[in-house]
């Protein structure tokens, strides 16, 4: 049987060049015309600890990473022990023979393929220890059969500033795994193939990117932020259009600053974006109501990590919903967009940035590490997706009295912006009357306060519902947000092999909630199951609130990784075929303290858990 | 074509108290901006929370009355965006010595070309009479009624230790000079900085209008020369001159590069200016494609 | 006919004097035995703007303010154009001969009586213009019957420190203000009156105070804030008792400062506190969620007013209820009181205080510019109400390997503190295991995670229920939290004289919420109403999103003024004759465009209300 | 009783690259800390966010590891709640320069009797690489591509203007000439800057461990005195020496007040010491009781 679902690791320590590796792998494979998914988790530190990166390639569309493997690449003894028990049937360890003796036994695998190699050895022969990647890249191609002229093509690409000379031993380096593997390894079958396909016009980027090139399509010309994992490579991102695509960027003293100058930015008519992360955002909790009240256009893109305070701040999680719906001083309404894949963060950026305009609000991108900092294929963006639309901005001002904040049936008061003539006025940050001037009457209050919630409304209507994915009348109903998609389509694929029919809700906008349309699906739907990357199940919270409907059972994880397709889809058929437990919470804190079967990996009840660790 | 001050009023009136500093502030901001001579929609007055800081709503330009402490971000931003605008920042001594101090700081080594007026009163006006960071040692107040221990700060020798480029101190009742260092400071490429001695009659009894006749030296054409580095942190060190309160020019450096310019450098086309109506992402699809 | 209940309100600029003569009125009826509660409403200005207050006195318990006035001292004319329809039957205005000619048609009120005095030139004749004010208290006395003789020593003890002349001048400023009434009007029948009580042994405070009353007892021994309105005075009273008390208090360079130093200050072992309102809440954001994960005891508290961004800094409203609860990244449990009255005040910090201490957790003491800033009677504080309770803290360590974040079945940690042999362990932002080291497995952090909840499931347990006040089988029962209380309070008693029959639940425990007892109430009530000074319904949503259970009507308000009992009786009473109106928004708007009728006041959706603003 | 430097340890390791500056601030604190005789339950180490703030973790005192930028104000809270506490805060570069920028100006002015150290490697070393405030002009980087447009500030001409009592440089692995500067600070009455030149090797190509041995002049014992405020200004202006980096004492101040000391005047028990069990509100009762 020949598999083409691909699934590899490469673990070690930071510093071991793990990533560059494999992203040239997979740069490598989407120029075969496959798609690729890639995604790393290492921890809050420049060295040591433990690192590991996932490229998943299959001639068919991916939607995420796999918890299953089909080959390792162990650069520690760390990396065997952590992830052996993950490899599928048939899989393989390529690991350093001279480092690591694995006794067959201790592994506890049988069914697996061993692909010891002189790693380091060999890697010191080709210039130094940093060339184990490339070794076992190469071993890698060799096993699943890729072609070497396309990763040799990356290698050229990837180190062209440095030089021939890097380049040349760099390919020789993955020719000498290459050949190793071919030399020594002829006998063993390997099920996994990579194989070239038809060129297609597809990209492979992360979802910061993706949010990047997005920004860069709706006329985004000014970026201000502070560096807060895992949001700094949107601001990288942007800072390397500065050239190409006129953008000003500013690395800010500090989060307060970078809102600020980005609401400075859009005051003065210029698309302006920030990024963070939720202790950055916590410092821009002030700002960001500031745009509310003066109306100022202004995106801000929020990629979650786990919290609280510093928390973790190199991992993923969904915790910061609420967070971003209630933020800042008293009520005011805004726009909360959760894509859920490279591609919707490349349109709902622009959108963002529309309405952020049309509705003169702030709007925010809300990410996370997961789907900021993995990288997938997509098709390349035509860039004729959605035009930029401005909202009522005026290039010139006729009235005598120019009123910035006039009361209008739509909310919406048209906006003229500094240099332009006749449109002088005053933004305020306290509340004022229909010229910016500081009142505090209550009509004026009220009328206020009111046209704020009017746009919003409006808002409401022109955005495009969720659609189902899906059989119709499928047994299972699934709903989630945001990076959870991924993972939850590629569960429904396992599921359907195993006969059983599930369809998805996955809602990116947040605020305003399509709450009508939600409690259409649920009324319909046979089970319903939410599934959220939180421990208070924050969307169902939501959900209730809005419509007064409470999902049939939950399934959440919070122990600071994403969601992955095979223990979602187990939950599910559990959720599925008894009704004894409304509530799953996946995690994988069993892999530390080693449970037998991969079937207790599922917690059925937080009650359960809790006495697990209770035991002190 | 120049605006008189007429022409820079709006409906708005002050409800300062009587003899608040902020009036002399406010009137010779709009004298020196009538004799500017830039047209009122190319300029933007940005200013925080405070008593003075409402002082945009008298005045018919662009303005944007920001948050506490956050007006030189956002000041920032707006000429980032536009660099034709003229950018003024008039905000008070807590908003940018207490809450605002990393601003000051960063927006001073950054040399962006905009002016920052502080209304210097030595107190809390609008939320009723706490000390300021410029607050003198000692000075009792409802939320240090033993008296505030720390030391004043010094915002002229924090200026040029920051590295400002146009330091300087004004009195606000003394208009035609405070007029004349904001026209200067407006005209000087950089970030200008003027700290206006503000007497706030209500809550700062010590510093008020009758204590400052006596308490002030004018170091302009009076021997100081502010392009002489050592001598403008000698002056600023103290900030005294023969036991009276210096003003005028401390430090004044010119032809040191400008933030605004060196980003122009990168971005050729103002933001402002570029057109976004279409465009083209064809060169970015060819760097994610990776062929 | 003699009424008791006495409502007077002084109106003119700020600068006027208004608040501190009002307060010493308020002050010598205390002295004499009777109840009283006084609010003011002042504009974000120095100088200039519209001030009012409200003193209410009554020989009988009072909850709060009233609409409708008995006498008006209008110390300029457009306060008699403000507030002159507000008088109830009866009443009257003090006002200055000289400056104003009221023309009693103009007026339209044949049912009041008017007092015009020569204000200013009796002023200037005892001192100057700033004098007004104590010859109007003079004149209020005469008219009201009141003991002079009280009203002297409170002049006398609050211009103690000015010197005998300043008093002298006073007194003779007030006996003017009397002597002209009783010469000028003893024909007139002014039917309020406000006669001397026995003594009782009642305090009079703003909830601000009460607030620092109850820190202090509680033995907080540290505060750091920035001044904000209207907050400001709790950081003023704190420096207060400095030298009483041992309180070391800073004033810091701004919020999050303010929050990072209390929090230092309980990380060394002491009771420490901040203050702010929602921008400086804002600002406090991270450091609120560092409090959570080092588990470091915090009181903050925050006193609302409307938003967004600087908003209405002077006036009131109930808009934070939802950024409280979900402030700071992902998710950790937080306590969140909003006391209702003075009393509240008092001991709910007490209690907000052995709550962070024994759960080591950030607790928030929710108020409002209304409560926060009105002065009201209560009865002297015993100081044996809740005793100090400190939790798990060690004075000795004994244990070889401490561990300060031991994982325990209630969640708690036995706590050790700088200074503690034995102790030394570092407390770190980042997830951490139990030693305190930084952490990113799986197990760990859910452990910490779970443990974190734990807690607040057990606080959950020793929080008292809210009690129903008033008939267990009324027809109508109103929900309300925080400040609303007290106007809530006053309206049952004036549905009860119509003869509505109305009970309450009061809620002060928002986090964690009641939620059963809640439910219950709901489930047995003939018609429940939420009552909530925002628009959004955040209460009524919490509850929901808690029970699944919806109020059937609600009464909103959001134009920056509190609730006043009037319009809130006639609103509840609207809601349950008619059930065609399920929302009911309050406001005052209409006052500036002048409706007919004041049943006109209540409108009855918020259509109407846009409708309204939107005629552009 | 003296703690050895074994008494010192914790079972955590650090993680830090070959060759970080790290090391030897970690080492040389701990050096310094044995010789300075404080029991380790008296010593309070606080840090920020980044790289060498992780370096309480390896130290066997009290320690608290807080947000990136605010280990200033929490040490502070520290100190006023316990003043018999020895406390030390230990932060990067972006951690004192750049986000707290506010507490270092505040905390300076304060002079509370705590030692800041703060490890200088002129970038953001655990976000990987981005500049940091003490980059020099012109530094590219990944927020940077074109290179930082501010010229990086002076810590020690701003410590100085900002009224700091002990200002001083150090090069993390001149550990002799180190230590002795924490025990010297660590032994001043009044606020100590330390600001110590790490090299990163993984993300400073630039000032290296090669780099710094041509680049350093030590100032102490040769010919400057600390004590000359004017002295001071004028080395700290430039901060070089014959072309090369000064490091040492720059300025120290004795004999003024502390901010602890002086509060202790109005409160004369330290809060911590203070029983709180049954609290007296009787005189707060007769003050409400307003009679
Ligand atoms: C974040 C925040 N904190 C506090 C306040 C309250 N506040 C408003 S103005 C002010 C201080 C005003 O002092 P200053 O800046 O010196 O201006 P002045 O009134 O003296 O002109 C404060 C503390 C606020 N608006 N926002
Ligand atoms: C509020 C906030 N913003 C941003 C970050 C991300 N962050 C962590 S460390 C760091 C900078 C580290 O630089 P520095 O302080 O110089 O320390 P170094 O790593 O160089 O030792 C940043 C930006 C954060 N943790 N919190
Ligand atoms: S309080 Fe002071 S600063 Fe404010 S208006 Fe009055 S005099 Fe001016
Ligand atoms: S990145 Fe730099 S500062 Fe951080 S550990 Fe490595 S060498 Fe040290
Ligand atoms: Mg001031
Ligand atoms: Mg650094």
């Amino acid at each position: 049987m020949i598999v083409d679902d691909f699934s590899w690791k490469i673990a070690g320590e930071a510093g071991d060049g793990i990533l560059s590796a494999g992203l040239m792998f997979a740069k490598s494979c989407l120029i075969g015309g496959l798609y690729v998914h890639a995604t790393a988790e290492y921890p809050s530190l420049i060295r040591g600890g433990h690192n590991h990166l996932d490229v998943r390639v299959s001639a068919r569309p991916l939607y995420s990473h796999t918890k299953r493997l089909s080959l390792l690449v162990a650069l520690n003894s760390e990396s065997i022990k952590k992830h052996t028990r993950k490899l599928l049937p048939g899989g393989g360890i390529i690991y350093d023979s001279e480092e690591t003796k694995i006794n067959p036994e201790e592994v506890g695998r049988s069914d697996i393929s061993l692909f010891p190699m002189p790693l380091l050895k060999m890697a010191n022969a080709c210039g130094g220890k940093i060339m184990r990647n490339v070794i076992a890249m190469g071993a890698t191609l060799a096993l699943v059969d890729y072609d070497c002229q396309l990763f040799n093509h990356i290698l050229s690409k990837n180190f062209a500033k440095k030089g021939q000379p890097v380049i040349d031993n760099n390919i020789k380096a993955a020719k000498a795994g290459y050949d190793y593997i071919r030399q020594n390894f002829a006998h063993v079958k390997f099920p996994f193939r990579v194989q070239r396909q038809g060129d297609k016009n597809n990209i492979f980027l992360s979802g910061n990117e993706a949010i990047c090139v997005g920004a860069v399509k709706a006329g985004c010309k000014f970026f201000s932020g502070y560096p807060m994992t895992p949001a700094s490579s949107v601001m990288h991102t942007m800072a390397s259009f500065e050239k190409t695509h006129g953008v000003v960027v500013k690395h800010t003293e500090d989060e307060i600053a970078g809102i600020n100058m980005a609401i400075g930015a859009g005051f003065a008519g210029v698309r302006a974006m920030t990024a963070t992360s939720g202790g950055g955002f916590a410092l821009m909790t002030e700002g960001f109501g500031l745009a509310a009240q003066t109306e100022t256009p202004l995106v801000v893109v929020e990629a979650q990590r786990p919290g609280p305070a510093t928390g973790m701040a190199t991992h993923s999680g969904q915790g910061d919903l609420r967070f971003m719906l209630h933020a800042s001083t008293d009520e005011f309404p805004r726009i909360i967009i959760a894509p859920g894949d490279v591609q919707e963060c490349y349109y709902l950026t622009i959108q963002a940035f529309n309405l952020a305009e049309k509705y003169q609000m702030p709007v925010i991108v809300l990410t996370d590490k997961f789907l900021g900092e993995s990288f997938a294929t997509a098709p390349a963006f035509s860039g004729n997706e959605i035009k930029v639309e401005r909202g009522e901005m005026l290039k010139e001002v006729n009235e005598e009295d120019y009123r910035r904040y006039r009361v209008t049936k739509s909310g919406v008061s048209p906006r003229s912006i500094p240099g332009v003539k006749g449109g002088e006025h005053v933004a305020s940050s306290y509340e004022h009357d229909e010229f910016g001037f500081e009142r505090e009457e209550e009509h004026v209050r009220m009328a206020m306060h009111e046209k704020r919630f009017r746009k919003f409304a409006n808002a409401a209507k022109e955005i495009a519902e969720p659609q189902l994915i899906g059989p119709e009348n499928a047994e299972i109903t699934i709903f989630c947000w945001g990076s959870t998609k991924g993972p939850a389509l590629e569960a429904m694929r396992l599921l359907m092999q195993k006969g059983i029919s599930a369809n998805m809700l996955h809602v990116t906008f947040l605020s305003p909630l399509p709450a009508k349309k939600i409690a259409e699906v649920m009324r319909k739907a046979k089970l319903t199951i939410d599934i959220e990357g939180n421990k208070t199940a924050q969307f169902a919270g939501i959900v209730k609130q809005e419509t007064g409907l409470e999902f049939n059972c939950k399934i959440l994880k919070y122990d600071g990784r994403p969601f992955n397709p095979e223990d979602l889809a187990t939950a599910i058929k559990d959720l599925a075929t008894s009704d004894a437990h409304r509530i799953i919470i996946l995690n994988g804190w069993q892999e530390a303290v080693k449970l037998k079967s991969e079937g207790e990996l599922l917690l059925k009840a937080p009650e359960l858990f809790s006495a697990v660790v209770e035991g002190d | 074509m120049s605006m008189t001050i007429k022409d820079l009023a709006t409906e708005e009136q002050p409800a300062w108290c009587g003899g608040c500093g902020d009036f002399g502030i406010l009137n010779t901001l709009k004298m020196a901006l009538s004799e500017l001579g830039e047209e009122r929609h190319n300029i933007l007055i940005v200013t925080g929370i405070g008593c003075g800081s409402k002082c945009n709503h008298f005045i018919h330009t662009y303005g944007f009355e920001g948050l506490h402490g956050r007006p030189l971000p956002v000041a920032t931003g707006a000429k980032l965006a536009n660099p034709k605008l003229k950018v003024i920042v008039v905000a008070g001594d807590g908003d940018t010595y207490g809450i605002g101090g990393n601003h000051f700081l960063h927006s001073m080594r950054r040399n962006l070309d905009i002016t920052l007026i502080v209304e210097n009163n030595q107190v809390y006006g609008l939320t009723k009479g706490q000390v300021s960071p410029t607050s003198k040692k000692g000075t009792p107040s409802p939320s240090t009624p033993s008296g505030v221990i720390e030391e004043a700060i010094n915002p002229m020798a924090l200026a040029i230790a920051a590295g400002a480029t146009f330091v300087a101190r004004a009195y606000s009742f003394d208009m035609p000079h405070f007029k004349q260092l904001i026209v200067d400071a407006a005209k000087h490429k950089g970030f200008s900085l003027i700290d206006v001695f503000q007497p706030c009659p209500t809550y700062n009894r010590v510093n008020t209008m009758m204590w400052y006749k006596d308490n002030l030296y004018n170091v302009d054409n009076n021997g100081h020369n502010p392009r002489d580095r050592d001598a403008a942190i000698r002056l600023a060190s103290t900030g005294m001159v023969n036991g009276k309160l210096a003003y005028g020019r401390f430090y004044i450096e010119e032809g040191k590069y400008t933030y605004d310019e060196d980003v122009a450098k990168v971005v050729a086309v103002p933001p402002v200016e570029q057109d976004i109506g279409n465009i083209d992402i064809a060169p970015l699809m060819q760097r994610f494609a990776w062929k």
